[in-house]
Formats: C-alpha cells, sequence, structure tokens
C-alpha cells in the first residue's frame, strides 16, 4: 500500500463526522449520543464534528426501531452520504428492535434497510460505549476492516 | 441590566480550571462514573440454574430463548435484543443470573453479541 | 526572478499561508474547546495539531456529487474561485518585511474589494445548488453583506485616513514611525468595530446567519461534498487568517517590534503571527460569548449602532489627523 | 413569492424526526404545516398483547426523557386496578427520582435551546452542569436514563444513608449553579434578543388550545397536576408552582429554571422527611387485574400526562391509552408559527418558538384516524387536529 493510501486512511480514521438520525427512539439513546458531545465526554477529542447535512458527513449514527414512515426517509439518507460511509446503530431498539416486538408499525432492526458496521446494545447506550465503538469503529477503518 | 458579554469572567475562569473531559477510551479509564448496582451485561452461572423458564416468561424485550443442553433446559441471552430492565435478575429463583457491569456491549457482527 | 516566484509560492506565499490558516484553525478550535471546558482535538498528532489537516485530506478523499438540480458550472466554479480571491488577499499582508509579496498604493482597497468579491461567490455557490435550504443561507449571505461591509470598510479607512496612507506597507510605516500603535488611541473604537465587522464576514456566531446550523442545515454549503466542501473550509480558515492580519497589521503595527540586526525577515514573522494570534483569540473569544442574531436584528444592529459609530470615527479622525 | 421549505424529517433542529413544512416568503413565515408520524411506533397496540409486568418496560420506553412519569403513571394506574396502596417510603421515594429526572430534562432542555439558538457555550455548561445530576439517577436507580425505578407496588430499591449525602451535595452545587445561569440569561443582550417578544402566546389562546405543563405556566396559569390533583404523596411534599407572565419565550426559559429550583427543595424536604418501613410491595411477576378502568394523571416535565386502561379480568390490558403533553401542546406551536399583522415570525424564530414548547415527538405520535369506509389509515396533520379542537371548543361553550 502506497504512502498517499495509508495517509489518507488516517485523516479518514481522524476526522469522521457524524450524522445523527432518529428512526422512532425513545429519545434516550438520542440524549445519549448528544452527551457525547459535551465537556465530560466530549467526542470532538476524535475530531468529530455533528453535521447537519448528509453530503457532509461519514458516519451515520442510528437510535430507534425502524418505524415504516421513517423506513424511506433513512435510506434517502444513507444514499445521500458521500462515499466511504458507515453506519452504527446505537441502542438495543436499533440493532434488533427490542423491546418494541409485537408492535405493528415496527421493522427488526436497521440491518434488515440499509447495511451495518457496527453494532452497540444498551438500552439506552451509556456515552463512553457510543466512545468505545467510535473507537473500535476507526481503529478499524485505519486498517481497512469494514 | 444587560451587559453585553456577561459571560465571558466564567469563560476565562473555566479556560484556567481542569478540563471536565475524561479521556475514557484510551486513559482514565478508572474515572468513568460505574457505582454499585449499575446493570449491566446478564452473567448467567450454569451451575445455579435449574431450568424454571420464569426469565423466559418475563422478560420484555424477547431476549431469552430456552434450550436444551445435556443438563436439561437453560436459557440464552441475546445481548443485542437485551433493554438491560434487570427484571430476569429479580425473577430468578435461585439468582443464577446476575447483571454484571460491562457495559461496552459492542460488536461488528451480530452474532458476536450472545451469552451462552 | 526565479526567487519571487519562490517567494510568491513557499515562504511567505501560498504554502506557508496555507499551513498557518490551517494552524491557525486549530488554535480557534483548541481555545473554544478549552472556554468550554472541554480538550478538544487531540487525537490527530500532538495535541491534535495536525486535525485541519486531516479534515482536509480527508474530505478531498471523499466522493464527488454534483446533484443533478445543481448548476454544474457554479457547482465546479465557486469551491475554486473562493479560495484563489482569498489567498490573493493575504499575498498582500506584510508577513515578513514591511513589504508583502505583492505591494502598491492602494493595495487596501483590492483586498476590501476581494473580501467583497468573496460573498458574492458564496452567494453564486448557494443559488448554484438550487436547494432550499442553500438558496436561503445565499440569501442572507448577501443581505448581511449590506449590514456590515461599509462599516468594516469605514472603520479600515479610519487607519488609512489616520496614517495618511492608502497601501499597508504605508500604514505600518506610519505606525513605526510614529512609535505607537494605532489601537493607543480614538482607532481603539476602529478595531471593535472591525472585530465585529469581521465576525459577520467569516460568518461565525454571533452572526453565522448564513450557515445557521440550527435553521437552514448547513446554509448555502448544504449540497456540497468531498473536495468542494474540503475548499470551502479552507476559505473559511483562510479568511481567519486574512482578517486577523489585517487586523495586526492595521491596528497591532503588524510586523513591528524590537529588531536585531541580520534576523528581520525571521523576527518580522514571529512578530507579526504573534499579533495575529492575539487578534484571533479576540475574535475567538467574541465567539463563545454571544447567541446568534436573527437576520433582521443583526441588519437593525450594524445600522443602528455600527453605522453611526464608523462615521463618527470617520470625523473624529479627520479632525485629529 | 411565497415557496415551502420542509424542515425535517433529519434535521438538526431537533433530533427527532418531525416534519414542519413552513410557506415563507423571503424570511418571513406565513404558513404551517406539522406531521409528527414519523416516530408511530404502535405503542398502545403492543401494550394489549404484553401482560401488565412486561407492559410496564414498554411504557417507560414511550419517551426516553420522561420514562420516570411514564412509569410512575402506569404504575399508578395499575396500582389503582389492583387496588393497591403503595408504602409511604416508596412514595417519597419516587417523588426523589421524579424531581431529579425533571431537574435532568429541564436542564437537558434548557441547554438544548441555547444551542438551537446559537449559543453553543451555554449549552456545553448546562449538559456538564446536569452530568451530576446523570450520576445520582444512575447511583439511586442503576441507569443513567431508563431508570426502570418504579415498579408496580412500589420501587425497585432503597436509599442508603451514603447516597443521600451525595444527593444532598450535588443539590448545593445545582441550586449555586442555577442561581449563577439566571444572571446569565438576565443579562446577556443577544441572548434576550432572541428570546423577548418571540412566540408569543396569550393565556387565553393558551387556554383554548389546550396547553398544558410549563408552557401553560409560562403564560402566566396556575396549573399544575402536582398541585390540582396530588398524587403518590405530593400532597405532603410543600412547593410552589412557577408561573412567568411574559407570554414569550423567554418566560418559558424561566418558568423552567424556577421549576429546577422548586424540584431542588422538594427533593431536600423529601430527603429529610423520609418516612421508614416497606418500599415495595409484594406483588408476583403474573397475576390478572380485576375487571375495570382506571385512569392515572402525573406532572411529567412537559405537562399533565394521562394514562387511561380498560381491562377485562385477563393477564393484559384490554385497552391502553396515553396521552401525552406534547401533542398538547403542538397546536399552539402551529399557532405561534404564523405571522399575523405586526406579529412577525422569522425561520430563525422556528427553533425558539419549536423549542420553547419543549417538544418530545417520540411521546406523541400516536394519533391515526382510520377510515372505516374507505379502509385506509391516515396520520391526522396538525392543522386538522387544530381544527377538531377548535370546533369542540366551540360546540362546547
Amino acid at each position: 500500500m502506497g504512502l498517499v493510501a495509508r495517509l489518507v486512511r488516517k485523516c479518514r480514521a481522524r476526522s469522521p463526522w457524524i450524522l445523527l438520525f432518529d428512526t422512532g427512539a425513545c429519545n434516550a439513546c438520542d440524549i445519549e449520543v448528544a452527551a457525547c458531545l459535551t465537556p465530560r465526554y466530549d467526542v470532538e477529542r476524535f475530531g468529530t464534528l455533528l453535521r447537519g447535512s448528509p453530503r457532509h458527513a461519514d458516519i451515520l449514527v442510528v437510535t430507534g426501531p425502524v418505524t415504516r414512515q421513517s423506513r424511506d426517509r433513512i435510506i434517502r439518507i444513507y444514499e445521500q452520504m458521500p462515499e466511504p460511509k458507515y453506519v452504527v446503530a446505537a441502542g438495543t431498539c436499533a440493532t434488533s428492535g427490542g423491546v418494541y416486538w409485537g408492535c405493528y408499525n415496527t421493522y427488526p432492526g436497521l440491518d434488515s434497510v440499509i447495511p451495518v458496521h457496527a453494532y452497540v446494545s444498551g438500552c439506552p447506550v451509556k456515552p463512553e460505549a457510543v466512545l468505545m465503538a467510535l473507537s473500535i469503529l476507526l481503529e478499524k477503518i485505519e486498517k481497512v476492516e469494514v | 441590566m444587560k451587559v453585553p458579554g456577561y459571560f465571558l469572567a466564567e469563560a476565562l475562569r473555566n479556560l484556567f480550571k481542569k478540563r471536565a473531559t475524561i479521556l475514557y477510551p484510551y486513559r482514565e479509564v478508572d474515572k468513568i462514573h460505574l457505582p454499585e448496582g449499575f446493570r449491566g451485561k446478564i452473567e448467567f452461572d450454569r451451575s445455579k440454574c435449574i431450568g424454571c423458564q420464569l426469565c423466559f416468561r418475563v422478560c420484555p424485550a424477547k431476549a431469552i430463548k430456552m434450550i436444551e443442553d445435556e443438563k436439561g433446559k437453560r436459557p440464552v441471552f441475546f445481548i443485542y435484543r437485551c433493554i438491560y430492565c434487570g427484571q430476569c435478575a429479580e425473577v430468578c429463583p435461585t439468582k443464577a443470573i446476575t447483571l454484571g457491569k460491562a457495559f461496552e456491549n459492542i460488536a461488528l457482527r451480530k452474532e458476536d453479541l450472545e451469552v451462552r | 526572478m526565479i526567487w519571487k516566484i519562490l517567494e510568491a509560492l513557499i515562504f511567505p506565499g501560498a504554502v506557508f499561508i496555507l499551513t498557518v490558516s490551517l494552524f491557525y484553525e486549530w488554535i480557534d478550535r483548541k481555545l473554544y474547546a478549552r472556554l468550554q471546558n472541554r480538550v478538544g482535538p487531540h487525537l490527530a498528532g500532538p495535541f491534535g495539531l495536525f486535525q485541519p489537516a486531516a479534515d482536509f485530506i480527508k474530505l478531498l478523499s471523499k466522493e464527488d456529487i454534483i446533484p443533478a438540480a445543481a448548476d454544474r458550472f457554479l457547482f465546479t466554479l465557486t469551491p475554486i474561485l473562493a479560495p484563489t480571491l482569498i489567498l490573493l488577499g493575504c499575498m498582500f499582508l506584510p508577513v515578513a518585511g514591511l513589504n508583502g509579496i505583492v505591494s502598491f498604493n492602494g493595495d487596501l482597497i483590492v483586498i476590501i474589494a476581494l473580501m467583497s468579491f468573496c460573498t458574492i461567490t458564496i452567494y453564486l455557490a448557494g443559488e448554484g445548488s438550487n436547494n432550499r435550504f442553500a438558496s436561503i443561507g445565499a440569501t442572507r449571505a448577501a443581505l448581511q453583506l449590506i449590514g456590515y461591509e461599509i462599516p468594516l470598510t469605514l472603520a479600515l479607512l479610519c487607519a488609512a485616513i489616520s496614517t495618511g496612507s492608502l497601501s499597508l506597507r504605508g500604514i505600518v510605516e506610519a505606525q513605526m514611525a510614529n512609535g505607537t500603535w494605532l489601537i493607543a488611541g480614538p482607532q481603539l473604537i476602529g478595531f471593535a468595530i472591525f472585530v465585529v465587522a469581521s465576525q459577520a464576514e467569516m460568518e461565525r456566531i454571533p452572526f453565522d446567519i448564513p450557515e445557521a446550523e440550527q435553521e437552514i442545515v448547513a446554509g448555502w454549503s448544504v449540497e456540497y461534498t468531498g473536495r468542494r466542501l474540503g475548499l470551502f473550509r479552507l476559505t473559511k480558515d483562510l479568511e481567519l487568517f486574512l482578517l486577523s492580519g489585517l487586523g495586526a497589521t492595521l491596528f497591532l503595527g503588524g510586523p513591528l517590534g524590537p529588531l536585531i540586526p541580520g534576523l528581520e525577515p525571521l523576527l518580522h514573522t514571529i512578530y507579526f503571527l504573534a499579533k495575529s494570534i492575539l487578534v484571533l483569540i479576540v475574535f475567538t473569544l467574541v465567539r463563545t460569548v454571544f447567541a446568534r442574531l436573527r437576520i433582521d436584528q443583526m441588519i437593525s444592529f450594524s445600522w443602528k449602532y455600527l453605522m453611526p459609530l464608523a462615521i463618527f470615527l470617520v470625523i473624529i479622525t479627520e479632525v485629529i489627523a | 413569492m411565497s415557496f415551502e421549505v420542509p424542515i425535517g424529517p433529519q434535521h438538526p433542529i431537533h433530533v427527532e424526526p418531525l416534519m414542519l413544512r413552513l410557506k415563507v416568503e423571503g424570511e418571513l413565515i406565513i404558513d404551517v404545516d406539522v406531521d409528527v408520524s414519523y416516530i408511530h411506533r404502535g405503542i398502545e397496540k403492543g401494550l394489549e398483547v404484553r401482560t401488565y409486568l412486561q407492559g410496564l418496560y414498554l411504557a417507560e420506553r414511550i419517551c426516553g426523557i420522561c420514562n420516570c412519569a411514564h412509569s410512575l403513571c402506569y404504575c399508578l394506574n395499575v396500582e389503582q386496578l389492583l387496588g393497591k396502596e403503595v408504602p409511604p417510603r416508596a412514595n417519597y421515594l419516587r417523588i426523589i427520582v421524579e424531581e431529579l429526572s425533571r431537574i435532568h430534562s429541564h436542564l437537558l432542555w434548557i441547554g438544548h435551546y441555547f444551542h438551537t439558538l446559537g449559543f453553543e457555550t451555554l449549552f456545553m455548561y448546562f449538559w456538564r452542569d446536569r452530568e451530576r445530576i446523570m450520576d445520582m439517577i444512575e447511583l439511586i436507580t442503576g441507569n443513567r436514563v431508563i431508570t426502570s425505578y418504579n415498579v408496580i407496588g412500589g420501587v425497585r430499591r432503597d436509599i442508603t444513608p451514603e447516597i443521600e449525602s451525595k444527593l444532598r451535595k450535588t443539590i448545593e452545587y445545582v441550586r449555586e449553579r442555577m442561581n449563577y445561569y439566571d444572571k446569565v440569561i438576565d443579562s446577556e443582550p443577544s441572548l434576550l434578543g432572541r428570546l423577548q417578544g418571540v412566540g408569543v402566546l396569550k393565556p387565553a389562546d393558551a387556554i383554548s388550545l389546550g396547553t398544558v405543563g410549563p408552557h401553560l405556566r409560562a403564560s402566566g396559569i396556575k396549573h399544575d397536576v402536582r398541585l390540582d390533583d396530588p398524587y403518590s404523596g405530593h400532597d405532603e411534599v410543600p412547593f410552589n408552582v412557577v408561573t412567568y407572565d411574559t407570554c414569550d419565550c423567554y418566560a418559558r426559559v424561566k418558568v423552567r429554571m424556577g421549576e429546577v429550583l422548586e424540584s431542588l427543595n422538594m427533593i431536600s424536604y423529601a430527603l429529610d422527611n423520609l418516612p421508614s418501613g416497606d418500599y415495595r410491595l409484594k406483588i408476583p411477576p403474573f397475576f390478572k387485574a380485576p375487571e375495570g378502568e382506571s385512569l392515572s394523571r402525573v406532572e411529567a416535565p412537559r405537562g399533565e400526562l394521562v394514562h387511561y386502561s380498560i381491562s377485562n379480568g385477563g393477564m393484559n390490558p384490554y385497552r391502553y391509552k396515553v396521552r401525552t403533553p406534547t401533542l398538547a401542546n403542538l397546536l399552539s406551536v402551529a399557532v405561534m408559527l404564523k405571522s399575523k399583522g405586526d406579529y412577525e415570525v422569522y425561520i430563525a424564530d422556528v427553533p425558539a418558538i419549536l423549542g420553547g414548547i419543549d417538544p418530545c415527538i417520540c411521546c406523541t405520535a400516536r394519533v391515526i384516524i382510520t377510515d372505516e369506509v374507505k379502509k385506509k389509515r391516515r396520520v391526522t396533520t396538525l392543522t386538522e387536529l387544530e381544527r377538531y379542537a377548535r370546533e369542540r371548543e366551540v360546540r362546547k361553550s
């Protein structure tokens, strides 16, 4: 692998801009992911910025069970993001639907809709777990294993 | 009283204060707040389990499945479905199920999130 | 000739300016984070020093998307035009020595014109991407220009009047001859106006109205991806360098300071950078302690308070000079 | 020339998927339509296929931020069905955790509100101080956000003297910070410019639109379920109802700031007068509720929360209905967002006004009108809902 390719990979792993999308979560995972931005956890240490536009983002953090109404939206947002892109399913609901079994309007997990690169279980996820997941994912991005 | 930039003094004071950040995944691992009784990942003691199926029946997230092994019935826990409510630990008559402190249940493949 | 080209390209030209402006973004972000009791970027290089560079290289390597509805010509042109204009403006700054790389009588006016052109480029960039948020952002950018442009020009003009020269070199020389910096005196008001108006020029809090994230997503840059976005971010960094350098030159004496014979270019550079970092810190402090204004509040603020203050300052400067 | 600006479902104004279709003329908003259906999960139907115990955990996850209020309301409802009375110590513990989660919710909201107004630094400080409260909630209940503290028949854990002393220290810290932030909000002109005179809702309008909670109290009307219909021992713990009469976004911030201080006082009082004794009734995991219906009301951080259930004597409820405060408050947003006469609303005011009601969409999306004739399901838009509310108002009077 060339020097330039290694530099680019390293830069990708040092500057992950995230986009947060809620597909029907109970808000708990949202506020915990948002808490990562704040002084106690400060995800900007990793070079992360929270972006509003999918066009600017590298990592899509999805919380909540995918509802029927938001299914098309999440696919559209995923397609609007430029390559290379990664998806993190934060929380039990996003990984599998969790407690919302038997509700007629939810899908069983995010991976039935779009590809997922990292699963974080927790109800809600602790902010530390989000940080850990990010650091694991970034290590893998640097080594091109995802 | 309107004072533009009233906040400046406080901001400057914080500039010289110690940071509030915990440098968690790399350093200062011991500083994170994990109190006694934190509800983390399920820990299961096979030798205590009597196969009563109570945990399977109360689980609000259907995260528990009963299987048969050489010693009889036992539960399997799917951590990717678990909502960490602790109800299974509460109803377990022999305390075979306890909630540990592991909260970083992260996997790149979904199948890795299982407790057997 | 070769020497001149090297000067324009390497030091104190393009490469030096780009490096320093990335470094300035790091200072801005790190100080902002520290003021908020956080750490800020710390993984990319020592103390996260290479964070802006990592962002830039990552953006260069990302997929490049041109939306079907966008105007291809504007979508391609504006990301190149914007950093070029500001980089050209930076060439006039007296970074190493009393002269910029290019220096002539009236270069202050050219800098002001280049900054306005940059805003017009941004307007075109927003309108060219044919998105509702982008066009609202672009309109706001153009509207904001009406608000801050005149006070900014007047503040810079006052510095020119009080030193009797329209070139940066002339202003620096007049400060050298006087022995005091311009900020000591009535030009302190000019510096204040300059700081406020340049916050608007750089689209930072409290005047980050054209790209207000919580209102119109990312404003005019909402559709730009990959290297186009990277170039726009670079424009912001260069603007940071240009405006803090301009403030340092006009009001803080630019490259002036005690000199040791033989080391003049080096010392000039160090003095210039130190003073412009001082101005940068003021910019960051302003960004920390205010909330975002509304566009109508911003316009009325600049016409009700900034404009009369600037005109008043022009009169005072004229009387004294 | 007017054109439509869609805000949402993915928009940094609000992390939850909410669709605001704004009709704007330049920067002025002339019309608005709200669609909250992106988050409809079908919880009420889901509750009907779960046992009462499993339902508790689903009810808790209607909303993550006000989970304490939801689980408390559910527990009160089921206890009422069963005809059980919880021990007094459990009541006090419930109040402590409820008020802690109210403080956490209000701090979160104020911080996020300033974030949407572009005041990043204050957002960071508020959330930094909120972490202290989160630590306390984690210490008492075992989890940061979703507490699972209230169970049918009491609470899950007791409070130890060690926790109590830590809690008292935190209360003092937060009270001191709140008094400082109060001064900041009153003296920063750029912030006041964005808050004062924005989103005015007159008391008469507030009542006719059926708003609840801090949003209603910011219009100067003294209404609080804790006072009007005390539940879970709230009649024993004294507190003041904070009201403010400027009726704008500034009042909404001030009311919530005041409520944080009130809640801190309530926690101190509850800690001082904590009755001894049992904290939980023994209730088996599987039980059948007697036939009947019950309704419970709780003052959630966002306002009045109502749970209603019908039981036909089985293991699970026959019908369960939840009415959340944000649904009641959203109607007023549509009214406040429209420019009328000299009342002008800019696009920049959308975060201030929408944020002002503390929207919690995940509570809300449960209005689906089923057309029996055409066999079509459709989600009501807010305008229709507003019209419906107005017509009902007319019919009543």
